[in-house]
């Protein structure tokens, strides 16, 4: 454990726990963003620089910016009736969720394999991914790019569906 | 055979020749409408430059087979080894396997290659006449393009599954542009038969070519180090396949069903006829010269397979045979001159599947290439006469047609006599070729596919001099009873401004020049065929066969019988011409067989009988099974209700009320259960949620 | 020093920081936004499990993060784009308002 | 001389940086008795060298947004017949200083009602990409603050973190004029960015690296021909040249694309409600991103920092640098503002697919043979057809939709 280490959760942590408990739903996608520079920040600390850049380019970029636009088109700036921490729904949710960590937490302190450090010399260039992509993954490759292509359309699709028939 | 000790340069370039259409099919896809000048000639000029490097390949072929043997003629040719060149690439690796890809330079290629570009590109300037005024002029050309990209690839490609690949794409192309007025609904419905039948033995196709790849793990037909999938049929015709054949021919037999699917063979020839609903060029360049003969190359280019397995090629034949007379029949009682000439395609298709069942590959491929030039320029003679006659169809109110269009109609003469074989015209080499094969086949039963192939002969030359005389000789039967009357599959209104009845008019010079150049090789093309000693395209396209000699039975009977054919229509139509409403002499002369022919022997109907009514009985079928399920349902559901109504007498009279509140709480928990199915999304999330969290636990602890 | 357990950890607990999002919001869109946080942690323990692992050099972690990452932007614009037709339907986004499929 | 003048700049950090180690040796020596243990003098060496590396570009960039200033207001009044700023130092040089310091001195305001963390930390968080983009662009030789492997995409991805700051100062603000503003600029830089990202990928193709040092690398030569392989003699570098430097433009909010801050309409987009300071950070982002951009342009398609070698390296970079600005400002001058409908249409139907044709034609390029001048020759003339014909065909879907009039509706 170090301090980067140490640094990044923190602002993973907090960003996503702000995220899904904020009222003010802008405030909670610019905790979303906080989440997600942490999360790049991983990557960079995990030597997978090419994944981290991704990350900030496609999350901060356009997931974050698409979902700000999606609260602005339906004017939904706040969580209206939202029902407080000690409610029925939320104590709930954070039981299914304690749970589903639990188990997570379990299955990762019952292996042994989870103790080793990291080696070193580890990098991925963008070469490398290149390569990789483009022989080994090429048919993942293709079948994502064309479920890109095809998400694309659909949502083009989906949301011009409804400025035909309003004329 | 011999290794390719150099790649030519046009080998390298090869796959210029599909790309270049597709290119130009692309960007005019990206056109607007209004560019038709921009998409006509992008579409033109990319095909006359596939033309000239087709040409550039068939000279490479020709002089490399000249070089070894320098200042010798054709006659002392005998390699006995067919020429390859390749070239091959990778398309992706995927793990430790890659796909392959390649192009493939040989005669047959180069001599197919020359023959669709030349058509094409002839088509194409026809085009710009014929559909100058057609709002969709831009679309039309990138669907053509689109067309000739797709079946140059076919031709050029060395690989099944790229072969595969442009035959769907050429059955794509086909099927926009027979659906090209879709608006009408007979157009519409054409195109979607000819997509749905040739689908039905594109489906063989498929399972053949998945076979192969199993097999022999390739699907290049030929390879530098010969391990192509063609190049290991000695190993597949040892290994055992289905219904007594051996691997290679059942393979063979399954390719064959996509060969008959595109070629139009019995029994799926039915769309092909209907086909005629899309615009003429159309037809002459998809429906006549090009595509319907690509599953007469898929046969020759996988030829291999076919030799190694006799009984698929005995069935071949026959099919061939047998399609060729019954489409001859047929085309005899037709009175739509489209209709007419698609009958004619699937006889002579009929014709060139004879000829590779009965091992006159060569002869099959010189018919191919020779009816690719005659055809090609029937239809496009018809398609002057249509738009020269103002948009009609029906032969028998044109007549006379001759006086005012005598550029069509000299050219749809050389057509007309090349197609019945008379000597010296293009047909007649080509048609002689095959039906000598057949008639060295063998002798007893195996003599029927030639029997019925002189049969043929006679009814083509028969139904295309009746059309002769009804089209262009008498006088001219249009004009007058026009008005308020319903034309037989007439062409859109919009290609022609004119509609007013009057005299015809000769076509303009785009459409008049590609028909004399058509007829010009329609003329003289069969002489690179002579037989004999001379048989330049025989060694060219098949020198491990030796050639043979000339059979002058064969001629002789052939000849004769295209003579009496034309004989027998000039008897009927020529001597005295038609008034304008005088039925059709051969009603009297066949009565009901009439009936019959000009019904297209029912086939239609046939289908509709067999399989359309297969699927609908077995819909009924299913749904009984169904209400038969129910049934059950219901009737076990009567059985508990007696069980029940038994068990609530037992009940009231012996347990009563202290069963009541297990009831009920049966009812409570069923409503519990209910309350879990609320609509919610996150009900279930928090559902699979829990349950894959305990199902974990479980797992863990065990 | 950091061991591939921490990342798992961490990796673990934003994937059900997330979950708690997706099952208790009522805004459809924060539960997309949950949805995206759950990704990310699986991405972030394919990434780690990539560096720890005994095959660095066959980069399986990190075509599959990117992998990912594609998968959950096409998932983003779609799900949103169904939020705004919902929203035009509905005229509200909260999930719990969409039950006509309740049984 | 030449080699003395061209790393005069890594010359003087070094002595910097010497002269601080050595300050600490006498300082360690004063205080404990003995000098820096090596690990602790290289620890030292390497965080100055860090801080020198910062002080230097924000010092250098700051001053050159101040020049950028001046140089853009008298560029204007030129382009507008008048004097522009003449009465502080010589030519009104010193302009800016009298600007910052009023900037400085004016009353921060905040609105009521606004977000006031989100409207607090939206001037800050906007710089910062702005700057932190030189962090990966090599300013002259063996002068490249990093040597990422991944810089182009990582320069894209911090841009991409400047349209969530616009939309923080549209929203924080709580203002109609601003939150529109915010969100027309965002919905055009994300709209840019894909031309912008497709215009480098050609240079990415041909050089086969994300690397600005490679890809500088890779368009150098020798001696005082050292402009003749920079990427924009090249058809395709021509082509992308252009559509970078269009769609630069609209990502850094310039005229004829600043719709966001259309003084016409919004009064001044998202930041109407700033005001002293926190404008001056606004001001200062869009300059400095502006000139980012154009040192990125430089980068991948004139060359970086090579060029004959009568100039330092970082000399030739700064002056193509400013050379592109110069252009902006031009343009500024004589351009009147698009419409929001062009603006898009023009992005999505003419850029988008002329990018995309682009990297065709480059593909086509990159496989054609280039052994022989002849061959160079064709390879030239086929991509420059190519590049033509994409541009024939795309102009004149525009020249239909996009420049066409539009019909507005007032009473419906």
């Amino acid at each position: 454990m170090d301090v980067t280490f140490i640094i990044l959760s923190l602002i993973t942590v907090v960003g996503a726990i702000w995220a899904v408990t904020l009222r003010n739903l802008i405030h909670g996608v610019l905790s979303l963003v906080l989440f997600f520079f942490g999360v790049a920040g991983f990557f960079f600390y995990l030597n997978a620089d090419f994944v981290g850049w991704v990350q900030i380019l496609v999350y901060v970029g356009a997931v974050a910016i698409l979902a700000i636009f999606a609260i602005m088109l339906t004017h939904n700036l706040t969580a209206k009736d939202e029902p407080g921490f000690f409610s029925l729904r939320w104590l709930t949710g954070m039981a299914i969720a304690a749970a589903v960590g639990a188990v997570l937490w379990f299955a990762i302190k019952n292996n042994a394999a989870m103790l080793q450090t990291a080696p070193a010399g580890v990098t991925s260039s963008v070469a490398d991914i290149g390569r990789k992509m483009m022989t080994d993954w090429v048919v993942p490759f293709e079948v994502v790019s064309l479920l890109l292509t095809a998400a694309m359309i659909g949502a083009i699709v989906i949301a011009m569906e409804q400025i035909s028939h309003r004329k | 055979m011999n290794p390719a000790t150099h790649i030519p340069w046009i080998a390298s370039y090869l796959w210029l020749i599909p790309l270049l259409p597709f290119a130009a099919a692309g960007v005019s896809a990206l056109l607007p409408q209004r560019c038709r000048k921009t998409s006509a000639g992008l579409a033109i000029g990319v095909i006359v430059v596939s033309t000239l490097l087709s040409f550039c390949a068939l000279a490479e072929s020709i002089l490399h087979g000249l070089e070894p043997h320098a200042g010798r003629t054709w006659s002392a040719m005998q390699t006995h080894e067919v020429w390859h060149s390749l070239i091959e690439f990778t398309w992706f690796n995927y793990g430790t396997t890659s796909l392959k890809l390649g192009f493939v330079l040989d005669p047959l290629t180069a001599a197919m290659a020359t023959m669709v570009s030349l058509v094409s590109a002839l088509i194409f300037i026809y085009s710009l006449g014929y559909m100058s005024r057609d709002k969709n002029f831009t679309r039309f050309f990138t669907f053509l393009s689109l067309f000739a990209g797709a079946m140059l690839g076919l031709v050029v490609t060395n690989n099944l599954l790229l072969f595969f690949i442009c035959w769907e794409l050429v059955g794509l192309a086909s099927y926009l542009l027979i659906g090209f007025w879709y608006h009408r609904p007979s157009a519409a419905a054409a195109a979607k038969k000819a997509f749905i039948v040739t689908k039905i033995g594109d489906t063989g196709f498929f399972a053949g070519l998945l076979w192969l790849y199993h097999a022999t793990g390739t699907l290049q037909f030929y390879t530098p180090d010969h391990t192509g999938a063609l190049e290991q049929v000695t190993a597949l015709a040892g290994l055992p396949g289905i219904m007594g054949l051996s691997l290679a021919g059942t393979i063979a037999l399954l390719i064959f069903c996509g060969a008959v699917g595109k070629s139009g063979q019995w029994p799926l020839h039915v769309w092909l006829p209907d086909a005629m609903e899309g615009p003429t060029p159309v037809s002459a360049l998809i429906h006549a010269a090009t595509m319907v003969a690509a599953g007469v190359f898929l046969v020759a280019r996988t030829y291999p397979l076919f030799q190694a397995s006799p009984q698929v090629l005995t069935l071949v034949a026959w099919i061939g045979a047998f399609t060729a007379i019954m489409a001859a029949t047929i085309a005899v009682a037709q009175n739509d001159i489209k209709r007419i000439l698609a009958y004619s395609t699937v006889s002579q298709l009929g014709y060139m599947v004879m000829g590779l069942g009965v091992g006159g590959m060569a002869a099959a491929m010189f018919h191919l290439l020779m009816h690719g030039f005659f055809k090609a320029l029937l239809f496009l003679g018809a398609g002057s006469v249509i738009h020269g006659c103002h948009n009609e169809q029906d032969i028998f109110k044109m007549g006379g047609v001759k006086k005012h269009m005598p550029i069509t109609f000299w050219t749809y003469f050389v057509g007309t006599l090349a197609l019945a074989g008379i000597f010296p015209l293009a047909g007649f080499w080509s048609k002689d070729e095959v039906l000598t094969a057949a008639f060295r086949w063998g002798g007893g039963l195996h003599k029927g596919p030639f029997v019925l192939g002189c049969l043929g002969v006679f009814l083509t030359a028969f139904y295309m001099w009746r059309q002769v005389c009804l089209v262009f000789l008498g006088e001219y039967r249009g004009g007058k009873a026009r008005a308020g009357h319903k034309h037989v599959g007439q062409e859109e209104a919009e290609t022609h401004h004119e509609t007013a009845p009057g005299v015809p008019h000769e076509s303009p010079a785009v459409m008049t020049v590609p028909l004399i150049i058509l007829a010009v090789f329609s003329a003289f093309m069969g002489f690179s065929g002579l037989p004999e000693h001379a048989n330049f395209i025989h060694h060219f396209l098949n020198p491990e066969h030796a050639p043979h000699v000339v059979n002058w039975f064969v001629i002789g009977t052939a000849s004769a019988l295209a003579f009496a054919g034309l004989g027998a229509g000039h008897l009927l139509y020529g001597v005295k011409p038609l008034a304008p409403d005088e039925p059709d002499p051969l009603k009297a002369k066949l009565g009901k067989l009439r009936d019959f022919l000009r019904d297209k022997w029912y086939c239609d109907e046939l289908y509709e009988a067999t399989v359309v009514r297969f699927v609908r009985i077995a819909a009924v079928v299913v749904d009984l099974g169904d209400r038969l399920l129910d049934g059950v349902t219901v009737g076990l559901g009567l059985l508990a209700r007696g069980v029940s109504f038994f068990n609530f007498k037992f009940d009231e009279q012996a347990i009563n009320c202290g069963f009541d509140g297990g009831c009920g709480s049966v009812r409570v928990i069923g409503r519990c259960f209910a309350a879990l199915q609320d609509g919610r999304v996150q009900s279930y999330l928090r559902l699979v949620a829990v349950t894959a969290a305990i199902l974990a636990f479980w797992f863990f602890l065990k | 020093m950091t061991t591939l357990a921490h990342f798992q950890l961490l990796a673990s607990m934003l994937f059900a920081v997330g979950l708690f999002g997706a099952v208790t919001r009522r805004n459809a869109i924060v539960v997309l936004l949950s949805i995206e946080i759950m990704f990310n942690a699986a991405n972030l323990s394919l990434v780690a499990f990539w560096r720890y692992g005994p095959h660095p050099e066959q980069l399986s972690g990190v075509v599959f993060a990117i992998f990912g990452i594609t998968i959950a932007a096409a998932e983003a614009a779609v799900g949103l784009a169904l939020v705004i037709v919902i929203y035009r339907y509905y005229k509200s986004i909260e999930v719990d308002k969409m039950r006509s499929l309740k049984g | 001389m030449y080699n003395f003048f061209d790393q005069l700049i890594l010359t003087l950090g070094a002595w910097v940086v010497g002269l601080v180690v050595a300050c600490g040796n006498g300082v360690s020596k004063f205080c404990c008795g003995q000098p820096l243990s090596e690990a602790a003098a290289h620890n030292v060496a390497a965080g100055t060298e860090i801080v020198l590396i910062c002080v230097t570009i924000y010092g250098v960039f700051a001053l050159c947004f101040g020049l950028a200033t001046w140089l853009e207001r008298k560029m204007l009044a030129r382009i507008q017949n008048r004097y522009g700023p003449n009465r502080v130092g010589p030519f009104g040089l010193f302009q800016f200083v009298a600007d910052g310091v009023k900037m400085l001195t004016k009353e921060d305001i905040v609105p009521a009602r606004a977000d006031k963390l989100v409207h607090f930390l939206a001037p800050a968080v906007v710089l910062a990409p702005a700057l932190l983009m030189f962090a990966f662009l090599p300013f002259g030789r063996n002068m490249a603050p990093t040597n990422l492997d991944t810089a182009v995409i990582a320069f894209f991805a911090v841009g991409a973190g400047s349209e969530m700051a616009l939309f923080m100062a549209g929203w924080g603000s709580r203002n109609k004029y601003s939150i529109l503003g915010a969100m027309r600029a965002v919905a055009q830089m994300i709209s840019y960015e894909i031309p912008l990202v497709l215009a480098a990928v050609p240079v990415v193709m041909v050089v086969g690296s994300l690397s600005t040092s490679q890809i500088v690398a890779a368009q150098g030569a020798d001696g005082f021909l050292d402009m003749s392989r920079w990427f924009v003699w090249t058809p395709w570098g021509f082509a992308g040249f252009i559509l970078f430097l269009v769609a630069a433009t609209a990502e850094s909010n310039r005229c004829p694309f600043d719709l966001p801050e259309g003084e016409s309409e919004l009064v001044a987009g998202f930041h109407v409600e700033y005001s002293g300071f926190k404008f001056a950070l606004f001001f200062m982002a869009e300059y400095i991103g502006m000139m980012a951009m154009a040192g990125l342009g430089v980068t991948l398609f004139l060359g970086g920092w090579h060029g004959p070698k009568l100039l330092p390296s970082w000399m030739w970079f700064m002056g193509k640098g400013f050379l592109i600005v110069c252009w902006l400002i031009w343009l500024r001058g004589t351009l009147p503002r698009l419409r929001v409908d062009q603006l898009m249409a023009f992005a999505w139907k003419a850029m988008l697919p002329f990018a995309l044709f682009n990297i065709f034609t480059t593909a086509v390029w990159f496989h054609l043979p280039k052994a022989t001048l002849l061959q160079s020759a064709v390879a030239w003339l086929v991509t420059a057809a190519l590049v033509a014909a994409a541009y024939w065909v795309v102009s004149r879907f525009v020249c239909r939709r996009a420049g066409a009039l539009r019909v507005y509706h007032y009473a419906s």
